[in-house]
């Protein structure tokens, strides 16, 4: 595959429109279409919380080298109504075009900029011509933006077959209106538009996940059997798709009534012995603060996803945000430990999820995985995940017949590790007695002084446990130059745009690195330690207002960041701004 | 053949001496004797409570989970191994207060458990707060002028909510009560079964002199458990006549049957090993 | 006197073009109107969900609160100061999935508050899941296969929990609703309106259409609010006909009548400072 | 009064028996029978979470001069079962004794000790000449007990009749009880027991409160006018104390159906113009975190206690802990100020929910009174609670028939301090529009990216002046020597046993000292700072596994303890092991 034409290596795509108007959608056939011809892709929508009208936007970015970020500034537009043009403009690369319907009037005093190009499509000519409903526009535009980039449209064809197998007349409707799209960028516009976008004779065979997608599939591999959840954006998507695969999935899925119930199905689920999840965001988190510390008590394994976004409260709820972390660490009353994981980007949340199960269920604890509206909405063009990556280990858990030990089982025998033998309730010869009040090691209620104290400890040591786990598990991943003279510091979604930045920073020969710490509890201060010893100036970027993870790192491991990067609107980290950090860093 | 010794726990019982949760426990044990159970295939569900102490004094599998949370962790065990009776055990704070709000969905959903609400009308363990069943004017300390609140009725409450199985029982009438949880554990569906249970510690006013005055037994005036308007109507009664036993009973599709998955069996006896993801992995590329 | 105008807010509204609460939002402007009552004097509180919109496009107060919690904070701001009118504005999943459990407790307080939900049979915002009054048989994007729970009946969890105003209304006909509104918020206790409300971007089976074809009022047909029995019979009806119109209506004591605090006037007009305890010590010492 | 006879200036007596014997109440009369003759008394209870028969004890200790804490052993057992003697005669001083009932076979073998003094007394014979219930025989030990020490047993005639005035057969009854234990007492054991109390001629007018009773009378003065709660051990007393006092107090009482239901209807009163309060205990907190959020994000004024009790979970449901202080710290997703103050004594449960409700409206954001089990149940005499000491700030609440200014009103209306006006909704001319979304000034939802920033710095500015403000208000209380080999730090209940620690190094000659940090956040850094600087050996002192307030010290002030004393069995600090940890520390 090759890019040609441009200043950089990399094409940016933005799709803008009204809420109702399919523009994610759109964008990620878009995205598809140009994965299969061998290019890397990534695609990040915006939207407010509004079901139609309202203004949306997807940026798609392409590049023939791994992508990770959506970028600064857009190539081609594709206007869907005049104000996504009057919003985005100034967004334009110099010498950017953009693609918008002819019936728009759009007059040249409207515009700031003259070093843009123009070109006014018959989008809804098109879709009229072919008897089309008006959201076909869209392809039409598709259409048009692979045109001007002289891409094969055959690739697209293949893309809307497969979407939409079987329903023969959506895809020869949307063929028609990519052809026509195509077509009529060649005709009057050819050339007129410098980039081209050439595909490779073979397809490589990537995907193109979101977050959520992976975190599915990445429960579906973990053998996850009860996915209990109540609509919660941006977690729904999770919940929908397990729905829709429940079968394939092997999975009971259950819309529960309440965030509440659904986490207390998790634990009832898990207390009976399969591996079960819920996710959800904010207010719900909130909501299943309770029986997160049900579980923590009872040692039964549970795995949430907190798919953050901007609070307090309601707050943006279509937005993004790295806010709930400590609220994460210290949720519930009482002590007890726990796994705090934040993948940082689509990989990342499927293998992580795998990982929460097993960590859930050997140390008996709950994971939580950390992530945001960011990193769980976006696309990006990954290699097709390898559930084998990750072996399924359940523990110290027990599925037999009959219990045939001499000893009658206790739930939480005392062990060096803290961690006790489960087995299934139904076992002949056994009961299981799970206990929310403090317990014995036969789980019966206690309030005795030295039986309390033991059976902390006993929990404790499992901390300890999975700490030592934890730091050899390789919980801080470092990029880029080790004699660097910066280096960033982020966590979950910060990764993308962090990695953008150290590619720019790179181009301009400076040396960066950057570290991502992706278990953040128990906090791996080992691996930060040495992470972040002789990197030069170091600088904390975080998506919220109080740094929360530079807190972390000075109550571990007593540093301090005199740069620090905190973003809290709602939006993404754009890698450029970044590196502007970062060049101000070095002053 | 299960045994009363094989129900028996080595913990102290501490409850009160002559708290109506003995006969209560004590038919429920009775009832898991009869249909019989084995002590490995019963799981209980508990709230918090004075109720929840029955985790402590049977010898099946238990979860003690937290206060109001009973159904929804009772349905997923159900969920997940429905070859397992699944026993709820709850308040009437616990079920009628902060967990209220489960009701109508577990019925609604008509999963296969038995929902045992212990309704001593007051809130024991807590040292004797008014409770939703509390009636009007009870007098306790969060209410030293008497309760202005109308008191909450479980059973229309179920009723409405399209129940499959709602029943009363009274803790001091043993057998009887045994009966009835027979009934409702071999209901297939969700059976709720509100269980007067004297407090002795604090409830001076539902006591078993009170009940033993009043309550009355269904069976005994030809009531037909199938007549949803008449169950209505005597779910209404509480005064000088109080019904006891099977106010509806209906057959509906149980919720457990209606997943997929589950058509494979028990979800707990799945294989988990090399979950294959590739078809799944196709509308990705 | 109140106009459209002084309710008017400068907020661009994003309801879907066609969305039923542009007509439930229209017939509280005239319930408003036509009660003589001052914007000043009015608290909306309302839920998350499209419904929870209205606080942006009704020029009262207003009270933006969580998801399902409409009912204790409209509560209190009654209790606060009864001199308020409050009104509450829930959705379906908010009102009667994770916010069910106050129903039944602002029902049995009968606080005098108006509970409007808008009753779109889906969870609008969240882009259409199956909500709790969704029927049997829905297709969504959580029951792909059709819903198996049976939805929710709203009146009859209301009836059963004593609320002394229930009404069913339609957003289609704005006029009737008004006039459910005015009746409701005249009602001095609590008053639950459900409202058909049809969410054009989801539910392409509870349309306009549906409605058109089915509704029919109960005032209509000489149904008389007084009858629980016939309340509660109305209330069952889904199918060809579906009832809107006051179902039952009742006078009972007010909530807020039976707190002695009250009766010197609105607790946010007592005086706080200077407060003397040195009666209350005396038991101390 | 005088204490003579012992070995130092303090007596300690512990009652102990069934559950349901009415232990606690029979030990707050003895208080305050002592406390009346001039004594300064502190009783705490100690209870499993059951109603009827199992073992509860009540210690109470009295001095002559102020007292802290129950004591490391127990002068006077009255043992009203012989489940208490077994249990506690291990605690007993040297030449203790034990006031039993006669009727109790104590064979002498079944004791260990033989150093201790045996009182069998007729106690349920008394009863039964009465024609008493059972219950009396608690009297008659009291009365014992009065006996034994030589106390005026008319005193405690006066505090039987206040206590059940207007019940004239119930306090003949209890005073026949008195006069008979005290006679006994007299008669055959007359001085063969050495300790002496003598009561002053003057009764100092102290009061006998617990911390749930002061923090009820610290909301009613502050003009709290909504109580709203669910019931949960051990903040439960503050419900019932202010359900029986509602008309003297001006308050609406509500038991609600929950916890979530209980703090959104503060959110509501609150938000309508009145001063409202909750307070619950780990689970109850957990469902109240969301409506924290929209409490934080709306700014509305709230007064929450969080009573801490040993979790997770359910836990040890009566017994105490400080298990909870980060979780309330960070609770609810997203990032907003709030204030986290912890009384460590009766007194400062008073005069600091004072203070809670007025920094919560000055400051439009949520105080949290974070208390435990020990703090809140412990009765200790004070002197009386004086209103006037904290005057009623309501911040720029503007009470007024109509709007009067010029321009509209708006609620969030930006300013320098980051506070707007409030006005009760109802005032002419204006409305109140309070958004769980993020928000314009005027209240309305946005999602745009500059509004965004502008009302989360907004409430930013809130946190700085807060925290300016909690810098300025004596946030950390240093008590000892200045110079000091030997510093113990600590928060909440533990002040207690520290004070009484600090008096036995004293006593032996070791300078020590006691730093109690009162506000914990905003965290008062500088003032932490001042009194950690130079103070010998440091010792961290907390009830919880993981040293929450050590991590905040080491988080905000770097500084790390060498000797930390953690205790998380649900039972209080003794005096004496912290004594001991502070020799051992100075080696
Ligand atoms: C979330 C939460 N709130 C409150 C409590 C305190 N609590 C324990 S038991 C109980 C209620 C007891 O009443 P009920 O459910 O009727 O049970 P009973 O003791 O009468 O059997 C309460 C409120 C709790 N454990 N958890
Ligand atoms: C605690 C919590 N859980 C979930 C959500 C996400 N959420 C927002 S609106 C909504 C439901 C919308 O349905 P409905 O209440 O029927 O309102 P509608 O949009 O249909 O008016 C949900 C689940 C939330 N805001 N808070
Ligand atoms: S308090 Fe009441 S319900 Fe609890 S054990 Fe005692 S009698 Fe039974
Ligand atoms: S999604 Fe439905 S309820 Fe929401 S605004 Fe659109 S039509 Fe109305
Ligand atoms: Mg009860
Ligand atoms: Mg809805």
């Amino acid at each position: 595959m090759r890019i040609t034409g441009l200043m950089d290596n990399s094409v940016s795509f933005l799709i803008g429109g009204e809420a109702g108007q399919g523009i994610t959608r759109s964008g990620s056939l878009l995205g598809k279409a140009l994965m299969r011809g061998g290019f890397h892709v990534f695609g990040a929508n915006d939207y407010p919380s509004v079901i139609r009208g309202s203004h949306n936007f997807y940026v798609l970015r392409v590049s023939d080298e791994e992508i990770w970020s959506q970028g600064d500034s857009v190539d081609l537009l594709l206007a869907l109504n005049k104000e996504t043009i009057l919003l985005h403009e100034d967004e334009l690369t110099q010498g950017g075009g953009i693609v918008y319907d002819e019936q728009v009037e759009l007059g040249e005093e409207e515009l700031e900029r003259d070093d843009i190009v123009l070109f006014p499509f018959p989008l809804t000519a098109a879709v009229e011509e072919m008897g089309g409903i008006a959201i076909m526009r869209n392809t039409v535009a598709l259409g048009a933006a692979l045109g001007l980039v002289g891409y094969d449209k055959e690739i697209m064809k293949g893309v809307i077959a497969d979407t939409f197998a079987g329903r023969d007349r959506i895809i020869e409707m949307n063929r028609q209106a990519i052809y026509k799209g195509h077509a009529h960028a060649r005709e009057p516009y050819d050339e007129s538009y410098p980039c081209r976008l050439e595909p490779s004779d073979e397809n490589p065979g990537r995907i193109l996940p979101t977050g959520n997608d992976a975190v599915a599939l990445g429960a579906i591999s973990a053998g996850c059997k009860l996915y209990a959840a109540y609509p919660m954006t941006p977690a729904s998507p999770v919940l929908h798709y397990l729905a829709a695969k429940d079968e394939e999935a092997g999975m009971a899925v259950v819309q529960t009534e309440s965030e509440i119930s659904a986490v207390n199905m998790v634990v009832g689920a898990s207390y009976a012995g399969i591996r079960a999840m819920t996710a959800t965001s904010g207010g719900g988190f909130c909501l299943m603060t309770e029986a997160l510390g049900l579980a923590g008590m009872t040692e039964t394994p549970l795995v949430l996803m907190v798919v953050q976004r901007p609070g307090p409260s309601t707050g943006l709820a279509t937005y993004t945000s790295q806010g709930d972390l400590l609220f994460a660490i210290h949720a519930s009353q009482g002590e007890f430990p726990r796994v705090i994981v934040a993948p940082g980007d689509v990989e990342e949340c499927f293998y992580l999820t795998m990982e929460a199960f097993n960590l859930a269920e050997r140390f008996q604890v709950q994971s939580l995985i950390l992530t945001d509206k960011y990193l769980i909405e976006s696309h990006k063009s990954t290699e097709p995940f390898d559930s084998e990556r990750v072996a399924i280990d359940r523990g110290d858990l027990r599925i037999m017949e009959k219990w045939r030990e001499e000893e009658e089982y206790r739930r939480y025998k005392f062990s060096g590790s803290g961690v006790s033998p489960r087995i299934l309730p139904g076992t002949r010869g056994a009961t299981v007695l799970a206990n929310s009040n403090e317990h014995t090691d036969y789980g019966y209620t206690t309030s005795e002084s030295e039986k309390t104290v033991a059976m902390v400890d006993k929990r404790f040591r499992k901390q300890e446990a999975l700490r030592e786990e934890v730091e050899g598990m390789d919980p801080v991943k470092t990029y880029g130059d080790a004699d660097a003279q910066v280096t960033l510091v982020g966590w979950g979604s910060t990764k993308g745009p962090a990695l953008e930045a150290l590619k720019m920073l790179g181009r301009e020969g400076v040396k960066a690195r950057f570290v991502q710490v992706v278990y953040l509890e128990p906090f791996p201060s080992r691996a930060v330690g040495e992470a972040l010893e002789g990197v030069g100036r170091r600088i904390l970027v975080e998506a919220n207002r109080t740094a929360q993870l530079g807190k972390l790192i000075k109550l571990h491991n007593g540093l301090a960041f005199e740069h620090v990067f905190l973003k809290y609107d709602g939006r993404p980290f754009n890698p450029g701004e970044i590196y502007a950090k970062a060049r101000e860093a070095l002053g | 053949m299960t045994t009363m010794q094989d129900l028996a726990t080595p913990v102290v019982n501490t409850w009160c001496p002559g708290c109506g949760n003995f006969g209560l426990l004590m038919a429920v044990k009775r009832a898991i004797i009869q249909l019989g159970l084995n002590r490995e295939e019963v799981v209980a569900v508990a709230g918090i409570g004075c109720h929840g102490k029955v985790i402590d004094y049977i010898k099946t599998n238990g979860l003690h989970v937290i206060h109001g949370r009973v159904l929804p962790a009772a349905t997923a065990v159900k969920i997940a191994n429905p070859e397992l009776t699944v026993l709820g055990f709850a308040g009437d704070g616990d079920a009628y207060n902060i967990g209220i709000g489960h009701l109508p969905h577990a019925a609604r959903r008509n999963i296969d458990l038995t929902y045992i609400v212990h309704d001593n009308l007051v809130y024991g363990l807590t040292t004797g707060q008014t409770s939703p069943t509390s009636k009007r004017g009870y007098r306790s300390k969060t209410t030293p002028r008497g309760s202005f609140e109308f008191g909450v009725n479980p059973l229309t409450q179920a009723l409405s909510a399209d129940a499959s199985f709602v029943a009363r029982g009274y803790a001091g009438d043993m057998h009887h009560l045994t009966e009835i949880f027979k009934q409702a554990i071999a209901h297939e569906g969700f059976a709720l079964v509100d269980v007067l249970q004297p407090c002795v510690a604090w409830n001076r006013v539902n006591t078993y002199d009170f009940y033993k005055e009043r309550v009355y037994k269904l069976e005994e005036e030809g009531h037909d458990p199938s007549d949803l308007d008449e169950a209505y109507r005597r779910a209404g009664e509480w005064g000088d006549r109080i019904p006891i036993g099977v106010l509806y009973m209906a057959e509906r599709e149980e919720y457990t049957n209606s997943f997929p998955t589950l058509a494979e069996g028990p979800l707990v006896k799945q294989s988990i090993e090399g979950i294959d993801i590739s078809k799944l992995l196709r509308e990705f590329h």
